[in-house]
């Protein structure tokens, strides 16, 4: 192996980086360590320019190695990965150095930043020259895909991919699809049909030669890797069980949300006051073509609370992005099915936001709808109203806009009630080993960058599973999976990481510790020779075989003992 | 659900409109006379605009006429429904058996209005969702596509298709891609820098095997049809070779001109010859040819630049040219520009120096801005070239301001201006609050705003976070910004404190709204689309959010309807499963407006009559 | 002027090492004193290099990794959890005291807590004072 | 205490002309913009407010519509076409209403045809009791002298008898008024020394409405000052001067001088505004309610024969005069007998009324926050 020729690069990212850490001194520091050979600033690496930048060097000056100290890694690795690729070296000839994120954004005293940013530049440095030339492999990509949940994100991004000719399993756990849209009557904000498109989209699933419906059914297991999964299906079609593996090359989670459970505000009466229903009550009111109290008299007045369990602290803090305009769309629904009936609307703010919505909102406004706001956390309260009152229940407010404690008279309270993760979101979420935020809504791989991915490779999410959306951009997201999809079916192969550990089987004493330890049963005993191997494709690099091996016959590409101690050394030395 | 299998079902079709929207597309009348002669119809009534309708009186006639089925046509018939679903459930009919006819809902607009809102209605009175019946037939699609504009939901089409190693022409009426996104200085919620999102998928788009890249060009003219069509691409000249140009700045140092930079939205000066900023992708310049002295002079004088070009790959002569594109797909992408402040006077743009719209805040806040991110209010400068006092953001000589008050909803929300909501104000509002606080922590910041639309993943908490910060949010748009003896002063109501608020501030920032980018019209001309206040109409509001009523033509992200990133993005590789879907099978879908009434009734029937043989997938569907 | 001890960080990828990572988009301050370095997963961390760590010179180790229940590789945090009990006996018996060595867990949404869990520990190893084993290599170097 | 809204009261407000509240949106756009509104008078906002949410008892006992002139900026401003300066008309209207213990003018603002019908019934009894007593002791063809048809004198009681009608109605609702705005006030006392001290607001808010030119714009004001200035001339000719008005035959110009100007005032102001209501030519003009067409067509009547009566006097042409001067009488009449306790005209009275209470209320309640002061100190000390 030639001497080494390492690269290192501060980004000063705009001022991100170079208004704390002084990125000259940085370069300064690096220029003298053992092995660099190059040492540049530069204001954005990332940029166009910026990768020029390396390219260049390294055909100038034989580059065999480069550290460049930006932003975290898990933002541009590939990108600079890319460069070196072009530039004829090998990608894992490199190293990042996360002086941004670690560094310049969580600090603000100049030097200690700094020096915080030279140790770590120093130990990428080090870590870097003890680098191996991994090359990518490429697995073949089995073109079927499962879907799990036959809502509307679900059947859309399966008909997208069986249009294209791929096998689609969809996987629902009720005995029918359509999901929580199929308990809807009417779509803000043109109050179109939801029935008719469901049974549009419903229609075209059943009929679609290339998509297996499976009803009753849940995921039991999902094994394999990107391209390669096994799926265990298990279905409970009226009592009887039968299991089923499928392969599939990706997976689209569209598992939906869940209600919020209007009980759990004990002040809003919910259970306790027979009218005051949910939203979804209502819905079955209207679709049935009667609204009446549960004295069985059409109310005089109607009144809807917004954002129950959401934008708060006690429940959710986050706003489930529907609410506002399915309230509105009842004002409408009242209006028309009691005319002489009085509508208020107890809102927080108004979140009329996306296409025919203000209007929507506006017209709202002309039926006489009587908007009434309310301050986040400042609940109104709901009693049971005098016998001279001409209504049922009263309810109190204090009113933003007049700045007094109104009354209004309510026959019938409808609680919009927000949207929740499912039950079983964590469950779901290690089935297909993706991770959940503090609500358990599923994170996506990047909230900008990559909506629709997850951080396990092959694993998609899509509707309001990731979180609350409405039809259109449930479908969107739905469809946008699908895109990511068929991009890798149509170029039938795809490339897996380099990175996976490899026993050495001349030390390897065939204790078997690891082949328990391994989560992805990757590491095979080999009962002529007495050793274990790991099968590279199904190892996910986590390491856990590489510490407990206890004659250290394992190593973890890229992640060498070696490496890690010159890691060690350069943010201590 | 249940359908009628086999026997008839007595249907009463009902006309009634909400007058939203163009009445005359459609001839009711026609429409009425139509409904008279299809099947089971025993009842038709047209009850004009927004009737005052009588739940009892409906419930006898239907009871009178004996009706199973209620059809409600009309422009937005929803509007309608629960009055019909009560009357015939009063009735003792079945109340699911209200259908819908919306004319809105499937593109029964102007010139095709009649005869799609028959089709339409046919489709209703057999119980047979529209779009399930109006299936285009299909026609061999080019593996080719074209993507108009380069923002970021441009470029994330653009990486999906050539992802899959499908050939992309990616057409840029700019100087580079980036578009909007690109001067931005953070996003929302997260607060990370657009441009460490956005240039490595601008570089990647650069560097792609599949993308062709055209920028600074503008389609001419499309013709051809789905699957098939020819696009006239005019490739502006950019006058300086972009394989050649190392971007050394030698020819830009060199240039006499100065005028304002679109980039920076006017608030700092670029050369005739310039690259729009330090990012662009490609990473070459282009002169303007509108105000290069040469050009203008028809190359009589100047022309320095071409002289001082080091790899001499400047020519000032270069003419535009045409080039003509075999693409099966076009995909539009071609954002939005924002409402012209100058139109809402009592907002003093243009006026008072430090009145800023929003795009302008963002270069002044960006790191790579004029100010190095430095947020100053404008000093008067004498400029020697113009002979006159003008008003400048200087790093140095820029006072900071004391306090920074955010005017929303400016014309958006309001009958006199857009009607629509901008959807992406509010969050980029609360974006330059935490801006200025973190600069500025001794300034106050005051949001003047009517609903705080903080809708999207992580938006709440943000919005908390911002109030929590110390920004003052003001419940209640602002009415009037003046001067009084040299002071800008702001004048609103705080309606939460009820009170009326007059003090004096240093800048003000208006959350402008977003309107269709310039062309827009004329690209919905050429492709025959529809559009809605402006923005490109997509084919289905739910279930359709991308394509549209042209076969092979899909919109993504703003010119859709306002959208933020996450949702322009997701948006934009939606966009990209569509091609890829139609690419993958070789056939696309026509248009739909090529169907004829004969074609949709008779697929309306075949649906029907397919529902019959197979009535065991009803207990597959909701009911 | 007070002592600043020097603290190795050993992040697992997918939880912690991104939940640092927001700590920094969501600009939480926090002491500067780990220096991290990133494993894929807490069940890569061989107690080696805690060793290696403390002998060059660290006067703490923070250990950080998925929620129990969390982890990407669904269990490998359990295999940090399980060890860890071992290494503190073994520390105990080097002498060294209970607060240098620390195991936490952080989700990839808890960018304050790691903030928080940063400064309580910069705070109770400054109150420690420099690390053990560096003042006896130094007398070591010394006595040489 | 929770105050209990009342949704209908938006339907009622209606029928006195407030079509669009309901669609405001409350952005403050008419606040911030009218000028009349400063610290907490939020206005016209709050009114608008109150209306939606049908606070009934807070409308009733408020003086905010009173203070608005109707310049229409705040109108041309909304964002939702709400009509914020309509709907403070509206208010007024219904107020007038609320004042009017009779009731009348509740039926009048809410049926034209009711209100027309009255007007009419009135102008034939005066017409048939003018001509009675005109023919009972005079002859058609004296205009003025020993046998006229309608002395002057006689003319002049009645005046006054109608005033006396009039006064007793405008002044016991203005008496309905105070108490609703001030008098049943429990939380502020107002001392008779606040009502003294600004005593003098009424007239000069009466007689200069400086607080219509404190607005923006200013051709509004100058119209509706030069016709109630031109009004007022004429009533005060009428209750004073009157003899010499109707004697001749020499034209005695001391009076005359204000006769012809206040004439030429109110026949080119009300014909400016009915101009403007027919073309819509300003915000103000926009919406027109029944009551105001009533009460232009009528001023104009009794300014054109009153002038036309005048002129064919002059002439010599008794009788036709005398005709005239019977239709004058037979629009004068209604005027002064509905119009101006139960209608439009009452505003006259009100107005400056509110103005007047609006400042005394101010110096009290600033009064009484003074002298809350040092206590809010001690406490938060």
């Amino acid at each position: 192996m030639d001497e080494l020729k390492i690269g290192v690069y501060i980004c000063n990212c705009g001022t991100n980086i170079a208004k704390v850490v002084d990125c000259d001194a940085v370069v300064e520091a690096s220029s003298s360590l053992p092995g660099v050979a190059v040492a540049q600033p530069y204001q954005y690496m990332c940029s166009n320019p910026g990768q020029e930048m390396i390219v260049a060097d390294i055909k100038e000056h034989g580059l065999n190695r480069v550290v460049v100290a930006a932003c975290s890694p898990r933002m541009h690795e590939p990108t600079f990965r890319k460069a070196l690729q072009k530039a004829g070296v090998n990608p894992y000839f490199l190293e990042m150095a996360n002086i941004r994120e670690q560094c310049s954004w969580v600090h603000h005293d100049r030097d200690t930043a700094t020096e915080k940013a030279m140790a770590l530049t120093r130990a990428a440095v080090l870590r870097v020259a003890r680098h191996e030339p991994l090359e990518r492999r490429s697995v073949d990509m089995c073109p079927n895909t499962l879907v799990l949940g036959g809502g509307i994100s679900g059947m859309s991004g399966a008909l997208d991919l069986a249009d294209a000719g791929g096998k689609v399993y969809i996987v629902e756990r009720e005995n029918h699809l359509g999901g929580n849209v199929a308990r809807v009557d009417l779509t803000a904000p043109y109050l179109d049909s939801a029935h008719d498109m469901l049974t549009e989209r419903i229609t075209r699933v059943v009929e679609h030669p290339n998509i297996d419906v499976l009803l009753e059914s849940e995921v039991e297991s999902v094994e394999g890797f990107v391209g390669n999964f096994q799926a265990r299906i298990r279905s409970k079609v009226d009592g009887d069980v039968s299991d089923q593996t499928v392969d599939v090359g990706s997976v689209i989670v569209a598992t939906g949300y869940k209600e919020f459970d209007a009980g759990r505000i004990t002040h809003y009466g919910y259970g306790k006051l027979p009218n005051v229903i949910t939203s979804f009550e209502l819905e079955k009111m209207l679709r049935g073509g009667r609204l009446e109290t549960k004295e069985g008299g059409a109310p005089q007045y109607v009144a809807i609370v917004h954002c129950v369990g959401s934008r708060n602290l006690e429940f959710h803090t986050y706003c489930s992005r529907v609410c506002c305009m399915t309230a509105l769309k009842y004002a409408h629904e009242i209006k028309a099915a009691v005319p002489d009936c009085y509508v208020s609307d107890i809102y927080i703010d108004m979140h009329a936001f996306g296409k025919g919505h203000e209007d929507f909102y506006r017209r709202s406004s002309e039926v006489k709808t009587l908007f009434l706001m309310y301050e986040k956390n400042d609940y109104p309260v709901i009693r049971k109203a005098g016998p001279k009152d001409d209504c049922e229940m009263l309810i109190e407010v204090n009113e933003k806009l007049s700045g007094e404690t109104i009354e209004i008279p309510a026959d019938l309270v409808v609680l919009m009630v927000g949207m929740e993760a499912r039950d079983d979101a964590e469950e779901v979420a290690r089935l297909v080993n993706i991770s959940c935020d503090k609500d358990r809504w599923f994170i996506e791989s990047h909230p900008k960058l990559d909506p629709v991915a997850t951080t396990t490779d092959g694993i998609f999410i899509a509707g309001a599973c990731q979180y609350p959306k409405d039809i259109p951009d449930s479908v969107a997201q739905a469809r946008a999976a699908a895109a990511r999809i068929l991009a890798r079916i149509a170029r039938g192969k795809l490339e897996v990481d380099a990175v996976f550990a490899e026993v050495d089987e001349d030390r390897c004493s065939g204790c078997r510790i690891c082949n328990q330890l391994c989560p992805y049963a990757a590491i095979e005993y080999d009962g002529e020779k007495r050793r274990s191997h790991v099968i590279s494709a199904l190892c996910k690099a986590c390491g856990a075989c590489v510490a407990a091996c206890p004659s250290s016959a394992i190593t973890a590409r890229h992640f060498t003992d070696a490496q890690i101690f010159a890691q060690i050394e350069g943010v201590l030395a | 659900m249940t359908y009628a299998v086999g026997g008839s079902m007595r249907t009463g079709v009902y006309l009634c409109q909400t007058g939203t929207g163009d009445l005359d597309a459609v001839s009711v009348h026609g429409v009425a006379g139509y409904a008279g002669n299809l099947p089971d119809v025993e009842v038709v009534r047209d009850l004009g605009v927004l009737p005052k309708l009588d739940i009892a009186h409906l419930t006898l006639e239907f009871r009178r006429e004996d009706l199973q089925r209620v059809v409600i046509a009309g422009d937005s018939p929803g509007f309608f429904k629960p009055t019909f679903t009560r009357a015939l459930a009063l009735a003792g009919g079945d109340p699911k058996e209200v259908r819908l006819a919306s004319f809105r809902a499937f593109g029964a607009s102007r010139g095709i209005g009649t005869a799609r809102a028959k089709g339409v209605l046919a489709c209703a009175v057999l119980g047979v969702p529209y779009p399930l019946a109006a299936v285009p037939d299909t026609t061999p699609v080019h593996p080719a596509t074209l993507i108009v504009g380069g923002g970021v939901a441009g470029i994330q089409a653009a990486l999906e298709i050539a992802d899959a190693d499908k050939q992309v022409y990616l057409v840029e009426r700019t100087g580079t891609i980036g578009g909007h996104m690109a001067m931005f200085d953070k996003t929302f919620p997260t607060l990370d820098c657009a441009a460490c999102i956005l240039t490595p998928k601008m570089v990647a788009v650069g560097q792609h095997d599949f993308i062709d890249l055209m920028s600074y060009a503008e389609i001419e003219d499309v013709s051809g049809r789905p699957g098939a069509y020819t696009v006239k691409v005019r490739k502006k000249a950019r006058r300086v070779d972009v394989e050649a140009c190392v971007a050394c700045h030698a020819c830009m140092e060199v240039c006499p001109v100065h005028v304002s930079s679109e980039f920076d939205n006017g608030i700092a000066e670029r050369n005739a010859v310039y690259m729009p900023f330090p990012q662009a992708v490609p990473n070459a310049y282009l002169v303007d040819e509108q105000t290069c002295t040469y050009v203008l002079s028809d190359g009589k004088k100047c022309g320095v630049c071409a002289k001082k070009c080091p790899k001499e790959c400047i020519d000032l002569d270069q003419k535009d040219e045409i080039v003509e594109l075999e693409v099966g797909n076009i995909v539009l992408a071609t954002g939005y520009d924002v409402y012209d402040a100058t139109k809402i006077e009592r907002y003093g743009y243009g006026t008072y120096p430090n009145v800023l719209t929003a795009l302008e805040f963002e270069r002044l806040t960006n790191a790579s801005g004029p100010t190095g991110g430095k947020i100053v209010c404008k000093s008067s400068r004498f400029n020697k070239r113009k002979k006159a006092d003008e008003w400048v953001f200087d790093a140095d000589e820029g006072q900071a301001p004391r306090s920074v008050a955010i005017i929303h909803c400016v014309g958006s929300r309001d009958a006199r201006h857009n009607a629509y909501c901008s959807r992406v104000c509010c969050m980029y509002s609360l974006k330059f609050a935490h801006l200025v606080k973190e600069k500025l922590p001794d300034a106050d910041c005051y949001e003047f705003y009517i609903d705080m639309r903080a809708f999207g993943k992580g938006y709440e908490e943000f919005a908390d976070r911002i109030k929590a910060e110390g920004t003052f949010c003001v419940r209640g748009r602002t009415a009037k910004v003046f001067e009084s003896d040299g002071q800008m002063m702001i004048r609103g109501e705080d309606m939460v404190k009820e009170k009326l608020v007059e003090f004096p501030i240093d800048m003000i920032l208006l959350a402008i709204g977003l309107i269709p980018s310039r062309g827009t019209d004329a690209l919905a001309q050429m492709l025959s689309l529809p559009t809605d206040e402006g923005w490109f109409s997509e084919l289905d509001y739910n279930s359709d959010p991308t394509d549209t009523e042209r076969g092979g033509v899909s919109v993504a992200g703003v010119c859709q309807a306002p959208k933020d990133i996450p949702d322009t993005v997701a948006q934009a590789s939606a966009v990209a499963a569509g091609v890829l879907k139609s690419i993958a099978i070789g056939r696309g879908l026509d248009s739909r407006a090529d169907l004829s009434l004969a074609d949709i009734e008779a697929r309306a029937a075949s649906v029907v009559e397919a529902r019959e043989e197979a009535s065991w997938r009803s207990e597959r569907t909701p009911s | 002027m007070t002592f600043e001890p020097t603290i190795v960080g050993f992040l697992c990828n997918w939880c912690s090492y991104t939940g640092a990572d927001l700590a920094g988009t969501s600009r939480i301050q926090y002491a500067p004193n780990v220096r991290v370095i990133r494993v894929m997963c807490s069940a890569r961390i061989d107690p080696t290099f805690v060793l290696k760590a403390l002998h060059d010179g660290a006067d703490g180790v923070l250990i950080c990794g998925c929620h129990p229940g969390d982890c990407h590789y669904s269990e490998g945090n359990y295999k940090m959890m399980r060890r860890y009990p071992l290494l503190k006996k073994l520390l105990a018996d080097y002498g060294i005291e209970e607060d240098r060595v620390r195991l936490e867990w952080v989700s990839a949404s808890e960018g304050q807590r790691f903030a928080n869990i940063v400064n309580d520990m910069t705070e109770r190893v400054r109150a420690l004072g420099p690390s053990p084993v560096k003042m006896a290599l130094a007398r070591d170097m010394a006595e040489r | 205490m929770a105050i209990r809204a009342n949704p209908k009261l938006i339907d009622e407000l209606e029928a006195y002309g407030a079509q669009d509240v309901a669609k405001c949106y409350h952005c403050g756009n008419c606040s911030a913009t009218c000028p009349f509104s400063g610290g907490d008078t939020v206005f016209p906002r709050r009114a608008m407010r109150q209306l939606q949410m049908g606070l009934e008892a807070k409308l009733d006992s408020g003086l905010d519509p009173w203070l608005c002139y109707y310049c229409g900026e705040c109108s041309d401003e909304c964002p939702r076409d709400a009509e914020p300066g309509e709907t403070m008309m509206s208010l007024r209207r219904w107020l007038t209403a609320r004042y009017d213990w009779t009731g009348i003018s509740r039926l009048f603002y809410r049926s034209w045809k009711a209100e027309l019908a009255a007007i009419v019934l009135v102008a034939l009894l005066a017409g048939a009791g003018f001509l009675a007593f005109g023919f009972s002791r005079g002859s058609i063809d004296h205009y003025d002298g020993a046998n006229a048809f309608l002395p002057s004198a006689s003319i002049h009681v009645f005046d006054w008898i109608l005033a006396g009608v009039l006064v007793f109605f405008l002044a016991s609702n203005c008496a309905r008024m105070w108490w609703k705005t001030m008098g049943k006030d429990k939380d502020t006392r107002f001392a008779i020394g606040a009502y003294l001290t600004r005593i003098y607001l009424l007239p000069l808010h009466f007689f200069t409405q400086m607080r219509f030119a404190k607005c923006d714009r200013k051709r509004p004001w100058v119209v509706h000052l030069v016709l109630m200035l031109s009004y007022v001339t004429m009533l005060v000719l009428i209750m004073f001067f009157l003899k010499y008005m109707a004697s001749g035959p020499q034209v005695d110009w001391r009076v005359h001088a204000f006769g012809l100007a206040a004439a030429i005032g109110l026949v080119v102001t009300t014909a400016w505004a009915m101009r403007g209501r027919m073309l819509r030519s300003e915000t103000q003009y926009q919406h027109s309610h029944e009551s105001d067409w009533m009460f232009l067509i009528l001023l104009l009547i009794v300014a054109g024969t009153g002038v036309l009566q005048f002129v064919l006097h002059r002439s010599g042409a008794d009788v036709a005069a005398n005709v005239a001067y019977v239709v004058h009488l037979m629009g004068v009449v209604p005027m002064l007998a509905l119009e101006v306790p139960f209608s439009k005209w009452s505003h006259l009275a009100y107005r400056p009324l509110a103005m007047y209470f609006a400042d005394v209320r101010a110096d009290v309640e600033a009064a009484k926050a003074k002298a809350a002061e040092p206590l809010g100190a001690a406490q938060t000390a």
